[in-house]
């Protein structure tokens, strides 16, 4: 272990002896720049180990051979060997991202880079607050420096406000050390601490220049406008360090000194902290400019630091944890979007779409964005968990919420800026910067923040663990994305096969639980073999894809929330990749982005209330949470959001729609289900029938009812068939949800049935669907039209599935529609049964549309020529369907086990429906699928064949022979009867589905982007005003504490 | 205290002087005045049994500092800005 | 019971009721007739018209969905028929009404609607499609105050089970569903208005007038499928609401009686109000007859 | 106006919260425990008659260093900042007088050696290395005012700035290996309190200190001089 | 007539002119005016420093003949505010200079120093 102090002597005898290189020799001062910079990184990576190892002491420099507090000295415990291994690191790579620019801005910028990083390292270490004055002063003003390697106006009038705030900031710290000096007779940190209290007011006055000072640094929200201007001019590559190293320094300032204070100052600090994280990142809404926009949201995520660290009395032994989550994150990311700013080129956010000339760079963009936010496997997924969990415990309920809506916001514009540069067109004479030395340490933070996540489920508390082994996987997918994309599919398909079978055992008598996994699974397999007939290599498809069915079987697997809860993210990450996939899907995608976190974060809140910072954090926690009332409503609103709930739909038909062909079935069919299966987890944990009075239940119930009514009216008047299949299932999932919120028995029935039902159809649908708009390469359906006599298997496929969504005996659709009435009548929502039933019939409407539009009527001239969907589309459906006549037929082979379950179980013992060989019972009426089958089945045999006798020797003829009396034009005029096809339903009934909900959407993303337009007009760009707001902000906060 | 009256005296030259800094239309004359608000600060430094510091001040905070100014406001030859 | 034997009465009781269904299509086609100061048909010529199409030669068809479509039709009628228990206490006459309940019926109505709409759909003229458009939109409205007295019926007998419902009703004409619970049956009989495609509820049938509707490209034999299904189904769907509401039938006497009447009463409703256009049948449809429906189940219920 | 009243209500908040920060005061009796320490044991330790000094030079000897660089960062910086710019090119504005010259001439040599002689004391007298640098960089103002026009050569300065600089950092690092840390001044004899050559590396520390803040103002000035920025 | 010890002056007109200097930063519009008033700022930020090191009766902290080694924490003030100060004015030139280059680049860019017209940077 060196002594730290040589950190010093080597950074700054090298910028002082650089000095006699300014006019010669810049490529030797390149390099031993570098080497200077290795060496600092060296030594605390080196203590780091040693602490991480338990073999090292803190250990604590003496300058001047004298003891504390008659001389400064600094200190290398573990918190410093971290922060300055992270500092370190970022100096290392940060100077080799800026090597070229070094070649062309002379040695002055490398003395100024080196004495820096000395400043920051001494910044943490130091252990007396002048010298934490001066060295603050250093590292601005080699950051001043910096900023000019940009040159031009911008640059400049942000350098002069940058330095003009500082030295003003510093002044007022410099006056309450004076005065701090003065009544406490001290300048050493822990000696402060050790012997003072503040009851003097001048004191207490003294401290509250010096924290406020501090906080000034940290570029609290809103007097933070000379800090924006410096990240939105400098270069990036400086930027960069003005993020990840300065904040890094001053957040252990404030650390080091916030104990000062007292509690009143934690307290103080919180509240900074988290006004910061959401001020900053609601105004970052209305931000375009990239490199603003970054500096926006590292102003945004110091504030929660801030704030993490002002609930260090709550967090308790937590506290490093969290910390280190959320720091490492917003570290590794932000400064790698930075470098990335710098390597793409581009100012204007949606022209980021340049990225995607270089799949890597859009990757780690990726990365970085979904870390930022909080995503797993990523740290700070991890320590916003914790974070919010151990906040519940104390009961910092309002704090949580304001956390989850900074992060909202947040989501907003970083997910606005990652769907431009997946998905926005992309200007093709540029191409982004891939030069070595700025790949390198993009790179390099990608693979550290990967590490970071490693480390974080290796290390943090017990209950927090997940399996990572689908993550190596889909990492390995990456690794081999150059494959021929046969490979790749088989690889995905037989992965799904051992996982399913690796996890068998362990979920075969929660037969609940199988029936999801099975969905996931089986469905999964069945969507991933339509990918067989892609051509090309379909890069970037499958680790996402797996990453979806990955987060989905999570969800079953999970048995405790932080489990449950990490599946859910994951499965929304690689969901929304997949359908940002589609052609058209940008605002799709990020609509579907938006509520999906939205979601996620209510569901987040939700488990916080359940858990209120009990160590215990299995899945059963849910039948006590802590705030029963609130975590259920929470809960229950995020989980609708996965199921597109009225209200919160408008996501989905566009996410469906404009999926690409073998996603719509994937995103439709399968992943939708996640939501029902979170909320027949909630409902269970509810507590059975116990919970059917609860008033949430009956809200859900009339939800689920007007859901149902509105997406199937919604999809009747789609021209768009994908559209109508997504507005079917907004439809469906409101069944779903009406008939779970029964909260009987033949109600879980009936949902579970409705579920696997939806599944088979939904899946069935989309894929057919999906392998004829491959090949007429349109989604109108009255473009099509006569189809079935090109595409007859398709067409077969889509008949089956209707049959089945419009629930008609003998298909299975009618086991769900069976056991619906008689829920609805056991349990007495006549009403709602009825608005749900009306439902029901409309979806015969959309169900004709779709088959007639598509398959039947005129056919199209230019279609003549198509061929049937290709054979890997095929061949999914017809397994689906042989499902779909399985289940009509014997529907007890799933029905029968599931409700011994119910039953068994003691969720709802009641009312259970009785089996007799193939005919249920319940006390109202019976139903015997295998019978039914049977009977029609052999009617229908029999009147065909009648028919076919009948009529043996009829005559094919082309349609427009009767049409003409057999007088066809060569080219007739066709009349396909499809566009607007229910107008006067619309007439009737149209007024049901004025877009209320997108309206109210609209009106709610346009009040806040208002809102963030006109409140960021207080950064006027105007230096002196900035100054005013940093006094300002200083007398309103001291006007707040007394 | 004999020095009193001369701090008093002092200290109001100051105040003018801060208010001819901050309020006079001529930079140049401005920054004289700047430059005698260190230099009567570096004199009160000496009654206050702090030699170095005066010296410093003298030296550093007023001479040089005036000498900077100079140097810039002579680069910015410019006479309608100065209002 | 034997399967055979089983089959035997199944289908003997399909000649009954296709039989019934002829005549009382050819009678009350009379009535209407006289009724309009006219001589009308002969009340055999559904039997004429129905012989006629079985045994024209030209057939033609315009591919499997076309074929297939009367064939569906059909099945939807014939299938009615086969779950549905006919005569009261029966066990010979029940058909295998064992395998399915009320709501077995009420969607398998669905299953020849669906077939019809295939077939006529392929055959290629818009106005086969826009009939239909039609009549799945009407019947979606026509539904609802059906569904309702379904449930207001099943809640007050507790049971969905058709024989069952009957067997509630025995015991004199005031057990009856119409007396023991009216309004569900008013808005029942509302629906039965519009689900027989009467007047004021045929809007639908309006493209078929046309010389070139469904009727044209269904001919000959398939047309002759699509008779038998309607001589079929107009009886089958007045048995249903018989047994729902008119106390069912322990003969078969009963039945053609009871059944007569309430078809009757679709055709003598039609005759007097002109025809809705859909888009004023549905709110129509949406207003009174639920409100009636939702007032029966909140009479149940109280 | 309405700027304006805000302006002086937050300018009368500060004034509130100085108030509250000078409340506590009156006037002090005795030395508190540190200073105290520095008046009674710093004479010994650090062998400094100036405690000032040895306050400066040892025992908060890190923050000099520190403040040394930030002199260094801002002369890098101006010099960064302007030299980058175009440079005059020799053009003379005005011939300097003779008298200038002359007195320059003599005076020079005098000017640098009372700089000299303020830092070498600096552990015994008032003053020290920054004031001593001070003064070398007056006198490199009036050596600029008399060779006007003349190009000045800044290779001196920064060979004088970078070794002084190094050779700071260098005691310091001797102070670890020889003495008892960082900045320890004690690895080269205390010698007899009060003389000149005495107080162990004091003196060479100051002295690199002074050279180095001559050396960065006078580089400041330089730089300021020569450039011509702004004057089209 | 009991006047007040030169330190409660020394500290109140410190006090003063930190908020003369700093009006002078939030109220003047030209940028050289705005750093003429960080220098009057910075200048009282040393002047309060020292006021607050200040002892009646007491000499400079240099041990010479008239103070004794032995008995220097009686006599003298207190050194270490004034070390600060040292510290504080060498780094207050540095960052007056700085700022004045950036007054004459910004000048040389604009032709103007009125701070309200470098906005290019905004929102």
């Amino acid at each position: 272990m060196v002594n730290p102090v040589f950190i010093i002597v080597v950074l700054l005898g090298a910028g002082f002896l650089l000095g006699l290189f300014r006019k010669t020799g810049i490529s030797l001062a390149r390099v031993a720049g570098l080497l200077a910079l290795a060496f600092p990184l060296y030594v605390s990576v080196g203590w780091m180990l040693h602490f991480i190892g338990q073999t090292a002491q803190p250990y604590v420099v003496y300058t001047a051979g004298t003891v504390p507090p008659f001389s400064i000295n600094l200190r290398m415990g573990p918190d410093e060997a971290f922060l300055t291994a992270a500092i370190n690191m970022l100096g290392f790579f940060g100077f080799i991202y800026l090597f070229r620019l070094f070649k062309s801005q002379g040695v002055s910028t490398i003395i100024l880079y080196l004495v820096l990083f000395m400043g920051l390292n001494v910044i943490v270490m130091t252990r007396d607050i002048f010298n934490l004055f001066v060295f603050l002063e250093i590292a601005s003003i080699a950051l001043i420096g910096l900023v000019l390697v940009n040159k031009g106006i911008d640059a400049l009038s942000a350098g002069f406000k940058y330095l003009i705030a500082v030295s003003v900031i510093s002044s007022i710290l410099l006056v309450g050390i004076g005065f701090i000096y003065y009544y406490s007779g001290t300048l050493n940190i822990d000696g402060f601490i050790e012997n003072n209290s503040l009851v003097m007011k001048g004191l207490s006055t003294a401290v509250f220049l010096v924290l406020v000072a501090v906080v000034l640094e940290l570029k609290a929200f809103p007097a933070n406008g000379w800090a924006l201007d410096v990240y939105q001019s400098a270069h990036p590559g400086i930027s960069a360090l003005i993020s990840a190293g300065t904040a890094t320094a001053s957040l252990f300032v404030l650390y080091k000194l916030l104990p000062f204070g007292g509690h009143l100052w934690l307290q103080v600090a919180a509240v900074i902290g988290l006004v910061t994280f959401v001020g900053s990142n609601m105004l970052g809404i209305a931000q375009k400019n990239a490199n603003r926009l970054l500096g926006y949201s590292s102003v945004g995520q110091i504030g929660l630091l801030v704030a993490v660290i002002g609930f260090s009395d709550d967090l308790g032994s937590h506290l490093r944890m969290i910390f280190f989550g959320l720091f490492i994150s917003h570290f590794l990311s932000k400064a790698g979007l930075f470098w990335l700013s710098g390597m793409a080129g581009e100012e204007e956010i949606s022209k980021w779409s340049v990225l995607r000339k270089k799949p890597a760079l859009l990757l780690i963009f990726g990365m970085f964005v979904f870390s930022l936010i909080g995503f797993p496997p990523f740290p700070s997924f991890y320590g916003k968990w914790q974070l919010v969990m151990d906040l519940s415990g104390n009961g910092q309920i309002l704090w949580i919420a304001l956390i989850l809506l900074g992060t909202m916001f947040e989501g907003v514009y970083l997910f606005r800026w990652l769907g431009f540069a997946i998905k926005h067109e992309v200007d093709e004479s540029k191409a982004p910067d891939t030069a070595a030395e700025k790949m390198i340490p993009a790179g390099a933070f990608a693979l550290l923040l990967l590490g970071a996540s490693w480390v974080s489920n290796a290390y943090f508390p017990g209950a927090m663990k997940t399996s990572f082994l689908p993550l190596y996987f889909i990492l390995f997918l990456f690794l081999i994305d150059f494959l021929p994309l046969v490979i790749k599919n088989t690889l995905s398909i037989l992965s799904l096969g051992y996982y399913g079978w690796r996890l068998y055992p362990s979920i075969q008598d929660d037969t609940l639980r199988l029936v999801f996994a099975g969905i996931f699974l089986i469905g999964g397999m069945l969507t991933l073999f339509a990918g067989y007939s892609e051509k090309g290599k379909r890069p970037g498809f499958y680790p996402f894809a797996l990453m979806m069915y990955a987060g989905l079987i999570g969800l079953v697997e999970a048995d405790n929330l932080f489990g449950f809860f990490f599946a859910w993210e994951l499965m929304t990450m690689g969901s929304y990749i997949l359908i940002i996939r589609g052609k058209k899907s940008l605002v799709h995608a990020y609509n579907y982005m938006l509520f999906s976190l939205g979601g996620a974060l209510l569901i987040l809140f939700g488990i916080a209330l359940t858990v209120a910072g009990q160590p215990d954090i299995s899945l059963s926690m849910l039948a006590s949470p802590a705030y029963p009332g609130w975590a259920y409503a929470l809960l229950a609103v995020g989980f609708l959001t996965k199921t597109a709930a009225l209200g919160l739909h408008i996501w989905l038909p566009g996410a469906h729609a404009e999926a690409e062909s073998d996603v719509s079935p994937m995103v439709s069919g399968i992943l939708l289900k996640a939501g029902a299966f979170g909320l027949v987890i909630l409902f269970l944990a509810m507590g059975g029938g116990e919970a059917g009075r609860h008033p949430l239940l009956y809200a859900l119930g009339w939800l689920g009812a007007l859901t149902a009514l509105g997406g199937n009216l919604m999809a009747v008047f789609q021209e768009d068939a994908k559209r109508l299949l997504a507005y079917s299932s907004v439809g469906n999932l409101g069944y779903i949800l009406f008939a779970f919120s029964f909260m009987t028995h033949i109600g879980w029935l009936t949902g579970l049935t409705y579920s696997i039902n939806h599944f088979l159809f939904k899946t069935l649908l989309f894929l057919a669907i999906g392998g004829v708009v491959m090949r007429v390469k349109t989604h109108n359906m009255y473009e099509m039209g006569g189809l079935i006599k090109r595409m007859p298997w398709s067409f077969i496929a889509v008949l089956v599935g209707i049959i089945t969504l419009a629930g008609i005996p003998p298909l299975s659709g009618f086991a769900g529609k069976w056991l619906f009435y008689n829920a609805v009548i056991a349990k007495g929502w006549f009403l709602q049964g009825a608005l749900v039933f009306f439902a029901g019939t409309i979806a015969f409407l959309y169900c004709f549309k779709l088959i007639y539009s598509v398959f039947l009527g005129q056919e199209k001239d230019r279609f003549r020529k198509v061929k049937e969907a290709p054979v890997w589309y095929i061949i999914p459906q017809f397994i689906l369907i042989v499902g779909i006549m399985i289940f009509s037929a014997r529907p007890e082979i799933v029905l029968k086990p599931i409700g011994a379950l119910l039953s068994q179980a003691a969720f709802f013992p009641s009312e259970p429906l009785a089996w007799e060989n193939v005919t249920a019972y319940t006390n109202l009426g019976y139903w015997s699928g295998f019978n039914i089958m049977l009977v029609i089945g052999a009617m229908f045999v029999v009147l065909l064949g009648w028919l076919l006798l009948m009529s043996r020797k009829a005559q094919k003829v082309k349609q427009f022979n009767i049409v003409y009396a057999g007088e066809a034009p060569f080219t007739p005029e066709t009349t396909h009867f499809s566009h607007n096809m229910f107008a006067p339903y619309n007439k009737a009934l149209g007024f049901l589905i004025h877009p209320v909900a997108t309206q109210f959407w609209l009106g709610v993303n346009n009040t806040f982007h208002a809102l963030a337009e006109s409140a960021r007009k207080i950064y006027s760009g105007n230096g002196q005003s900035y100054i005013i707001h940093i006094v300002a902000y200083i007398v309103v906060v001291y006007l707040i504490l007394s | 205290m004999s020095y009193t009256f001369i701090v008093i005296i002092m200290g109001i030259i100051m105040l003018v002087m801060a208010f001819t800094a901050i309020y006079h239309k001529n930079l140049k004359v401005a920054v004289i005045a700047s430059g005698i608000i260190s230099l009567f600060a570096s004199v009160i430094y000496i009654f206050l049994a702090a030699p170095d510091v005066a010296i410093t001040e003298a030296a550093i905070g007023s001479a040089l500092t005036v000498v900077i100014f100079f140097y810039v406001l002579n680069k910015i030859r410019l006479t309608d800005d100065t209002k | 019971m034997e399967l055979a034997t089983k089959t035997g009465f199944v289908l003997l009781g399909l000649f009954i009721i296709l039989n019934w269904g002829l005549i009382m299509a050819g009678i009350i086609r009379k009535i209407i007739a006289r009724a309009s100061m006219r001589r009308g048909i002969s009340v055999f010529q559904p039997y004429i018209n129905l012989i006629k199409n079985y045994s024209i030669r030209s057939q033609l068809t315009h591919g499997v969905m076309f074929y297939l479509g009367p064939v569906f039709r059909l099945s939807g009628g014939v299938g009615i028929f086969l779950f549905m228990p006919l005569i009261h206490d029966s066990e010979i006459w029940s058909n295998f009404s064992f395998a399915g309940d009320l709501i077995l019926i009420a969607y398998f109505m669905f299953f020849g609607m669906l077939g019809m709409a295939l077939g006529a759909g392929e055959g290629g003229h818009p106005y086969s499609a826009i009939g239909i458009s039609r009549g799945l939109a009407q019947f979606t409205a026509i539904e609802v105050p059906l569904t309702l007295a379904i449930l207001s019926i099943a809640f007050q007998y507790n049971t969905l089970s058709i024989s069952e419902i009957v067997a509630r009703q025995q015991g004199g004409i005031l057990n009856w569903t119409l007396f023991t619970n009216p309004l569900a049956t008013i808005a029942a009989m509302i629906s039965f208005l519009g689900a027989m495609g009467h007047a004021p509820f045929n809007v639908v049938m309006a493209p078929q007038e046309n010389p070139i509707g469904p009727p044209t490209e269904y001919h000959g034999t398939f047309l002759g499928v699509l008779q038998t299904n309607r001589a079929i189904l107009h009886v089958i769907e007045s048995v249903l609401f018989m047994n729902l509401f008119f106390g069912g039938a322990s003969n078969w006497f009963e039945l053609i009686v009871k059944t007569f009447f309430i078809y009757f009463w679709s055709v003598f409703v039609g005759m007097v109000f002109p025809r809705f256009r859909v888009d004023q049948s549905i709110p129509w449809l949406l207003k009174i007859p639920v409100l009636i429906g939702i007032l029966s189940i909140v009479f149940i219920l109280l | 106006m309405i700027r304006n009243s805000f302006l002086v209500l937050i300018t009368a908040g500060m004034a509130w919260i100085l108030l509250d920060a000078v409340s506590g005061y009156q006037s002090r009796e005795y030395l508190n425990d540190l200073s105290g320490y520095y008046a009674t044991s710093g004479p010994e330790e650090t062998g400094a008659a100036n405690l000032v000094t040895a306050v400066v030079v040892t025992y908060r000897g890190l923050d000099t260093l520190g403040e040394v660089t930030i002199l260094f960062l801002t002369a890098t910086i101006i010099g960064f900042m302007l030299r980058t710019s175009k440079r005059r090119e020799g053009s003379v504005r005005r011939a300097t007088s003779e008298v200038l010259v002359t007195a320059s001439n003599v005076l020079i040599p005098v000017i640098f050696l009372i700089g000299v002689y303020i830092f070498l004391n600096g552990h015994l007298t008032p003053g020290g290395g920054f004031q001593g640098g001070a003064v070398l960089a007056s006198a490199m103002i009036l050596w600029i005012m008399s060779q006007s026009g003349t190009k000045v050569s800044h290779s001196l300065l920064e060979i004088t700035e970078a070794i002084s600089g190094f050779g700071f950092v260098f005691l310091g690092l001797l102070g670890i290996i020889l003495a008892g840390g960082f900045l320890d001044n004690t690895f080269l004899s205390l010698g007899t309190f009060g003389k000149l050559i005495s107080a162990g590396a004091i003196p060479v520390i100051y002295s690199l200190i002074g050279l180095k803040v001559g050396a960065e103002l006078s580089n400041i000035i330089l730089v300021m001089n020569e450039t011509q920025e702004a004057e089209q | 007539m009991n006047l007040p010890g030169i330190e409660y002056l020394s500290l109140g007109l410190g006090i003063v002119l930190f908020l003369a200097g700093l009006w002078g930063i939030i109220h003047q519009k030209n940028i050289i005016k705005i750093i003429i008033s960080f220098s009057v700022l910075d200048t009282s930020i040393h002047l309060i420093l020292v006021s607050i090191g200040y002892m009646r009766n007491r000499t400079a902290p240099i041990i010479d003949s008239a103070v004794s080694k032995t008995d220097a924490a009686s006599q003298v003030v207190d050194p270490l505010p004034q070390a600060l100060v040292l510290t504080a004015i060498v780094i207050g030139v540095g960052i007056t200079a700085l700022m004045l280059t950036y007054a004459l680049k910004l000048f040389n860019e604009k032709g103007t120093l009125e701070i309200d017209k470098f906005k290019s940077l905004k929102w």
